[in-house]
């Protein structure tokens, strides 16, 4: 594959006082691909993802974007530069409506935001964009549902059009399909395989048959830890990652 | 086998909208009970109305014979109920150690089962982490310490709203384990959970949800038997 | 500043420092561990003075005149969480500010109603009145000393119950998730009636230890507020380790700025504060 | 639509018509047209305050420093005994309060929750004791303002600040347009992120947001509000006391807008209303009024969840439902 | 008009620190008037009392509800300087007449000073400037001054500083306490160190009651002397109990003055109010005097501002402090005591100036 290049670690670090969350990392993500990171719990997934759209500090070691070096950057510029993330723990503004969530992170590219008079409802276009990024997710129809008393599921979907309307070229998804559905996560999943054709997705979930299908590479990490990547494939038979994340046998008991 | 939670019609609003339609179903002593629904059907209200969360504006829930519905929350759970909530209810400003120090009580039969170690042994993951905050954990280990906080105050009856949301297979395979073993030890379980599999090898009775109504009440044959249309329901 | 000067001075701050963590200390339990922001903290102060200096007119004794108003006040404590604060766990953080003014105002009535407006002041008990000489001709009240190792006690017991007790644990994880702790089998409203009683007869006990060394004026609730505000702000919300070095801390700053730069000394905690908070947003001590 | 609640259209329909015919009712009393000119300054004042901590989040106990900068910054840069114009001298106060509150925005913003209503407090302290130490500006006695400004623009002089009745309608139109430009504000899309940073703002960053300096914009410009209300205040008087910046003037302003119900911008009005119509009538009923106002702002907490704006809400909601 | 009720607006704190002497003011005045109901000329007194909170603030909008809604003819008050201030400030050459009971701010009757604006109390000034030389004759040489720092405080110690200074004496610190901070244990031992012949203060109330109690718990007490204006063991004796033994104050009044006017006074005002008078009350006592002998000699009509004005400048008050005329800028030229602590009584140890008359510096009148 030659896809180029986009989000780069080197020998990235976090440390929690004497805890090594995350330790010496070195990847890459790729444009048009979707990167799958599993590991056990605690491994420092959600480090890592918090580390590449700048909500933490590393303590060492370089973020890459295009090549540029972006550790430094302050988080609101992350997602400037269209690095987009949804959150592991249900993270929307609850007492807006969908649309309301949606619209607010489509007016950052529409612009406006410094705009005292102009009304926030005069423009179709900014509705049309938020809505469609509702739709991508299936949530059309709760378009004006305040979003906390939509349920949980629905909820988490509503995350990821949150992130979709922002028009991010690298995704950063925390396991969005925690706590859906069946017919929820399937509908992720095919949005997902969509929208990888696209965008730059780096996909942390527990969901195996999710990641199975879903990921052109696939990283395992342990205990803050690159073990493996590689393909699908490669990485399913390993048998490092059997022991310490997969178990032996089905993932039914 | 005696009749350990019967709840009967339940009805719940949150404000003006009307979330449980009439919810009855009943759990023997030391069985399973799967809640099984599509995203937003009630399952967590449900959960919630029992524990007394939220208020019904009708029906009862009784446990063990007694009409419970009328009391506060901490009275119902002090009958030796513990509860595993949805988004795992951690607390910012205790430490793991102290999550598991905080809820540990003997259950009203005076039996220490589960105690601090057990739990300790049972997730060592935790063990490395004794003096983080709750929130300061991975999402996974919050989902084990949840689940560790349930077990140390011995309950009875243990309800657990996707339990193993967020976490690794292995330990997913683990937690189901454990649900087994505190199965087998008599205890009684309400699981609300997506893995029908799990759900199917693990419950004596299965509940499904369909917008605040039970839409159907099985036992395990019956599941096999139906299987199709409970996957169905929940669109598998 | 002579050396001799300095060590007095050194005193003072660290004894004044002591005073305030005893005034601030119903304060960092109510608002620093629970998370009840209570205004009508420094009204409860004053009506510990005051009901100490009623008892100790009518009965004599200062010892009796403490127990009983401690224990007035764990009532009046009791009844304002059991009628008032209890409904507003639920809403806004500014409900509650509104609610406390609202308090406030009653108290003040009251006090004018009950007491008057004149300034008051209770003696020292006999048996702490003696002075031991210091430096030159200064001499240092033993009851000043007496308010220390009282504060230094109650410092210690308070920073034992709520970090290493069940029930600390308890009230900690109350303030941040009280459905969860409900679902332990406590009776959280209970809990937490008695732990705002407790607050609040904390708040009226350092009111009447400080009686003998303060003056007892209409008002006096409402000075001594913000100081407290400043104190617990300063350790970081919800540490009693960092209410007290707060305390300290404040005592020596204002102690010595009043000596050094005299035309900053009324500006000086604040300054002290808005320094710590801009080096450390969250206070010195937060969780 | 601008006012989206119908209990604000009725209010507002009922308010300013009423208010825009008041003094033909008072002619006769000076004191009264005085009284509710001293009301709309503070309404002023605490919509500003109102904006801040129940749109923006961002609870302030310092928000008074404003209010008393825009009467002393008038004392310090007009000169002795000239006339000056009021427009002008709108435009210097403001921006001058701009300023300051950009600086010290910049340092207070930073922090959030208790520990910025610690450091406002902290800043409005350190004026407060600034002035009332200092000999200057008259020291805990204050000091009087001899000069009342002219009001003319380009030759034109429209009304005159020494009479009453005129300076009650500048505050009025001053009022009316604060509480327009708050809602224009609140509509608009920069009221959009005011919004989504108040609710969430962790999430808002995470949207590509410099949520920093939204806050500090809006910051700015209540703080301007504000002083523009004390600048006001001290017109209507010509007299300036530090008392105007201290801790419990904020206070007292976070209680009326509180009590008007948080975040609905017109129940600023409503609570400085009740207030200063609750403390008048008390005060004029009995010596133990103090006791009557505590109890009676205890029930109204009680009863008015979300404030009397969001009780009166609720009211016409329930009766439109039925 | 002559049988409409002559109306007496009242403006002063009855809530808070200040309230007890709002009342004590309050009540010598009535007491005054109802003793002088006679020389009233049949019309009665109609009282309209406002709490001023002894909020500055609020003081303009106060005045103009006595002046403008109320329409008063007398507006008494306040007890607080800054209030007078805002005060002043509505009603200077209003068609009203203000008397300032208490409130002690030079400017009152100095820059400030109005036809129209009387006060029966003092000026800060005049209460502390005997006090200089009275150290002088003490043979006092250094001196450390501290007050708590406002406007009252520091006029006070300019006062004293102004004769004591001229007398050849030294100030070898000046102290200023933020108000209203009553921790004073730093300024003591700092006193302590200097060991100064003797210690000039300004406090009242509470602040008075804290530091006098707190001079003596560090044991400065009978070594360095304690002077002070009169305020600071005025109303507050009782609570201060022994620590205030022997200290030497100067004011315009003392509690056990022998006249004949003072012994009714206080055995009147004790009968009628249940509780002994003070200082304010006097103040107030002499407001009410002042008034009805206006009133008399103007034959109950005081329509006329010019004609009022003018009786008011003449009055002679037979006060409990002695009698007193106004001066020029409507201040009192009056006696100054020097009093001393004995057994918890101000008694009075000899007349530290003699109708003594404050400078009103900046009074053009
Ligand atoms: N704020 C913090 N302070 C201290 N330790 C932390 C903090 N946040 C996370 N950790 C620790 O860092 C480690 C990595 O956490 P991380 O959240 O990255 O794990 P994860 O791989 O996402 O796990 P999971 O699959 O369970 O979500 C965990 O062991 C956790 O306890
Ligand atoms: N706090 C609330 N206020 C209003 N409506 C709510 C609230 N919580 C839940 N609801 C609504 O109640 C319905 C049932 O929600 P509930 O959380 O019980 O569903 P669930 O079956 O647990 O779903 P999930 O699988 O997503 O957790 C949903 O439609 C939701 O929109
Ligand atoms: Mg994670
Ligand atoms: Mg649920």
């Amino acid at each position: 594959m030659e896809n180029n290049v986009i989000l780069e670690t080197e020998g990235l670090c976090k440390y929690w006082g004497g805890l090594k969350a995350l330790d010496d990392l070195s990847l890459a993500f790729h444009d048009n691909q979707l990167h799958g990171i599993v590991g056990p719990n605690g491994a420092g997934k959600s480090t890592l993802l918090n580390m590449l759209c700048g909500h933490y500090k590393p303590t060492s070691g370089k973020i890459l974007h295009r090549g540029e070096s972006i550790s430094s950057i302050k988080p609101y510029e992350f997602a400037r530069r269209g690095i987009g993330r949804s959150f592991q723990k249900t993270n929307i503004y609850s007492n807006s409506t969908c649309l309301e969530n949606c619209s607010v992170a489509v007016q950052r590219l529409m612009g406006g935001s410094f705009n005292f008079f102009r009304s926030r409802y005069s423009q179709k276009m900014l509705d049309e964009i938020a809505t469609q990024a509702l739709e991508k997710v299936g949530l059309g129809q709760r378009r004006d549902h305040i979003a906390s008393q939509i349920s949980y599921g629905e909820q988490r979907q509503l995350e990821i059009a949150m992130v979709l309307a922002t028009s991010p070229e690298v995704l950063l998804l925390d396991e969005p399909m925690a706590g859906m559905g069946h017919e929820e996560s399937q509908l992720i999943i095919d949005l997902l395989s969509r929208l990888k054709k696209e965008y730059c997705i780096v996909l942390v979930e527990h969901d195996m048959d999710a990641i199975f299908e879903l990921s052109d590479q696939l990283t395992v990490m342990v205990d803050g830890q690159h073990l493996v990547t590689g393909s699908v494939d490669e990485v399913r038979d390993d048998p490092r990652v059997k022991e310490a994340y997969l178990g032996q046998g089905d993932e039914v008991y | 086998m005696s009749n350990l939670l019967e709840v009967k019609s339940l009805h719940s609003l949150y404000g003006e909208s009307h979330v449980l339609h009439g919810v009855s179903f009943s759990l023997d002593s030391g069985q399973a009970l799967s809640l099984m629904g599509r995203n937003g059907m009630g399952k967590t209200t449900t959960l919630k109305s029992i524990l007394g969360l939220v208020t019904p504006r009708s029906g009862t829930v009784s446990f063990k014979g007694e009409n419970i519905t009328n009391l506060a929350t901490w009275q119902r759970m002090k009958r030796d109920i513990a509860y595993v909530p949805e988004g795992r209810g951690m607390f910012h400003n205790l430490t793991v150690k102290e999550h598991l120090q905080v809820a540990a009580r003997a259950n009203n039969q005076g039996e220490k089962i589960w105690d601090y170690d057990r739990v300790l042994d049972t997730f060592p993951r935790l063990k490395e982490r004794l003096s983080n905050l709750g929130t300061q954990l991975s999402g996974g280990e919050q989902q084990m310490l949840a689940i560790g906080r349930a077990l140390v105050t011995n309950p009875e009856l243990l309800i657990l709203d996707e339990a193993t949301e967020g976490l690794a297979p292995l330990i997913r395979k683990e937690i189901w384990e454990v649900i087994r073993t505190i199965k087998e030890s008599g205890i009684s379980t309400i699981i609300v959970d997506k893995n029908i599999q799990v759900l199917q090898k693990l419950c004596d009775r299965h509940v499904v949800l369909v917008k605040g109504k039970v839409v159907m009440n099985l036992d395990a044959e019956q599941l096999q038997s139906n299987l199709a249309q409970v996957e169905g329901y929940l669109g598998v | 500043m002579d050396s001799t000067l300095f060590i007095v001075q050194l005193i003072n701050g660290l004894q004044y420092g002591l005073l305030l963590f005893l005034i601030a200390s119903g304060l960092t339990l109510v608002f620093g561990v629970m998370g009840i922001l209570n205004l009508a903290h420094g009204s409860m102060f004053m009506v510990g003075a005051y009901l100490a200096w009623y008892f100790v007119q009518q009965t004599g004794s200062f010892a009796f005149s403490a127990v009983i108003s401690a224990v007035i006040a764990l009532l009046i404590g009791f009844l304002v969480e059991r009628t008032l604060i209890r409904q507003l766990y639920r809403r806004n953080h500014l409900d509650q500010v509104l609610l406390t003014i609202g308090m406030i105002f009653v108290f003040n009535a009251l006090q004018g109603l009950l007491w008057g407006n004149d300034p008051l002041g209770v003696d020292v008990p006999q048996a702490l009145s003696a002075s031991i000489p210091l430096a030159g001709i200064i001499e240092y009240p033993v009851y000043r000393i007496f308010v220390a190792v009282f504060c230094v006690v109650v410092a210690g017991v308070m920073y034992y119950v709520i970090s290493k007790t069940r029930l600390g644990m308890l009230i900690r994880a109350g303030e941040s998730n009280r459905e969860m702790v409900e679902c332990l089998g406590i009776d959280i409203s209970r809990l937490y009636t008695i732990v705002f009683a407790i607050g609040v007869m904390l708040s009226a006990v350092a009111g009447v230890v400080a009686a003998p060394i303060s003056s007892i004026v209409p008002g006096m609730g409402e000075h001594i507020l913000i100081t407290c505000f400043v104190v617990v702000v300063i350790g970081g919300m919800g540490s009693i380790k960092g209410a007290f070095i707060g305390a300290l801390m404040v005592g020596l700053v204002d102690t010595f700025a009043s000596v050094l730069v005299p035309e900053l000394s009324s500006m000086m905690i604040y300054i002290f504060m808005a320094f710590i908070l801009l080096l450390k947003p969250q206070g010195l001590f937060s969780s | 639509m601008l006012l989206n609640k119908r209990a604000e259209r009725l209010f507002v329909w009922i308010f300013f018509p009423l208010a825009l015919l008041m003094p033909m009712f008072l002619e006769q009393n000076e004191y009264y047209v005085n009284k509710l000119t001293t009301i709309m300054i503070l309404s002023i004042f605490v919509m500003s305050l109102d904006y801040l901590v129940g749109k923006c989040g961002l609870i302030t106990l310092g928000h008074a420093m404003f209010y008393g900068l825009g009467g002393y910054i008038f004392v310090m840069i007009a000169p002795e005994y000239e006339a000056v114009n009021f427009w002008i001298y709108t435009f210097y106060i403001c921006a001058i309060s701009a300023t300051v509150a950009f600086v010290i925005g910049f340092l207070v913003l930073r922090t959030n929750g208790i520990y910025m209503i610690m450091i406002t407090l902290a800043f409005a302290q350190m004026t407060f004791y600034y002035f009332s130490d200092s000999i200057d500006f008259g020291g805990t006695d204050g000091v009087f303002v001899y000069v009342k400004p002219e009001t003319s623009i380009f030759g034109l002089s429209l009304f005159d600040l020494d009479n009453p009745t005129h300076f009650y309608y500048l505050c009025l139109f001053s009022l009316f347009n604060t509480l327009l430009f708050f809602k224009v504000l609140i509509r608009s899309r920069f009221g959009r992120l005011v919004d989504a940073i108040h609710e969430n703002p962790g999430r808002t960053v995470a949207l590509g947001y410099n949520i920093f300096i939204y806050r500090l914009v809006s910051y700015v410009v209540a703080s301007a509000l504000g002083a523009y209300a004390g600048y006001l205040f001290t017109l209507q008087y010509g007299f300036v006391n530090p008392s105007m910046l201290s801790w419990t003037t904020s206070g007292t302003a976070l209680v009326m807008s509180i009590l008007g119900g948080m975040g609905s911008i017109y129940g600023a009005i409503l609570g400085t209303l009740v207030y200063e119509g609750l403390h008048y009538s008390l005060e004029h009923l009995t010596e133990h009024w103090l006791l009557f106002m505590g109890g009676l702002i205890i029930l109204m907490v009680m009863v008015f969840k979300k404030g009397i704006a969001g009780f009166l809400e609720d009211l016409l909601e329930k009766r439109d439902g039925k | 008009a002559e049988q409409d009720p002559i109306k007496v607006g009242v403006m002063l704190p009855f809530s808070g620190v200040y309230g007890g002497l709002g009342e004590a003011t309050r009540n010598g005045l009535k007491m005054a008037l109802q003793e002088h109901a006679a020389d009233l000329q049949g019309r009665k007194i109609e009282f309209i009392e406002m709490d001023t909170e002894a909020k500055p603030s609020r003081a303009p909008e106060i005045a103009n509800s006595l002046l403008n809604k109320s329409h008063a003819d007398f507006i008494i008050g306040p007890v607080h300087s800054g209030v007078a201030m805002g005060m002043i400030k509505v009603l200077k050459d209003k068609d009203t007449i203000m008397i300032i009971p208490n409130a002690g701010v030079n400017a009152a009757t100095g820059p400030l000073c109005a036809p129209n604006i009387f006060r029966t109390s003092f000026s800060a000034w005049q209460p502390s400037y005997p006090m200089g030389k009275v150290a002088l004759e003490q043979g006092f040489k250094k001196v450390v001054t501290l007050s708590w720092n406002y406007g009252f405080g520091q006029e006070s110690l300019d006062a004293f500083e102004e004769s004591f200074t001229s007398g050849g004496g030294e100030i070898v610190k000046k102290m200023l306490v933020p108000f209203p901070k009553t921790e004073f244990q730093s300024y003591l031992s700092e006193i302590g160190s200097i060991q100064p012949d003797a210690v000039f203060v300004f406090f009242a109330g509470g602040g008075a009651v804290k530091f006098v109690k707190d001079y003596d718990a560090m044991g400065l007490k009978g070594k360095i002397p304690l002077l002070g204006a009169g305020f600071l063991t005025e109303g507050t004796l009782e609570a201060q109990g022994d620590s205030a033994e022997g200290i030497l104050t100067t004011l315009h009044y003392a509690d056990p003055l022998k006249n004949e006017e003072n012994q009714t006074f206080r055995r009147g005002y004790a009968d009628k109010f249940g509780k002994p008078s003070d200082l304010y009350a006097v103040q107030g006592y002499d407001t009410g005097l002042m008034i009805a002998s206006a009133v008399k000699a103007l034959n109950g009509d005081i329509s006329d501002q010019k004609a009022l004005i003018h009786a008011l400048e003449n009055t002679k008050v037979k006060s409990p402090r002695g009698d007193f005329t106004f001066s020029k800028a409507h201040n009192p030229i009056q006696n100054i005591y020097l009093r001393r602590v004995e057994n918890g009584e101000n008694q009075v140890v000899k007349l530290a100036a003699s109708a003594l008359e404050d400078p009103a510096r900046g009074c053009s009148m």
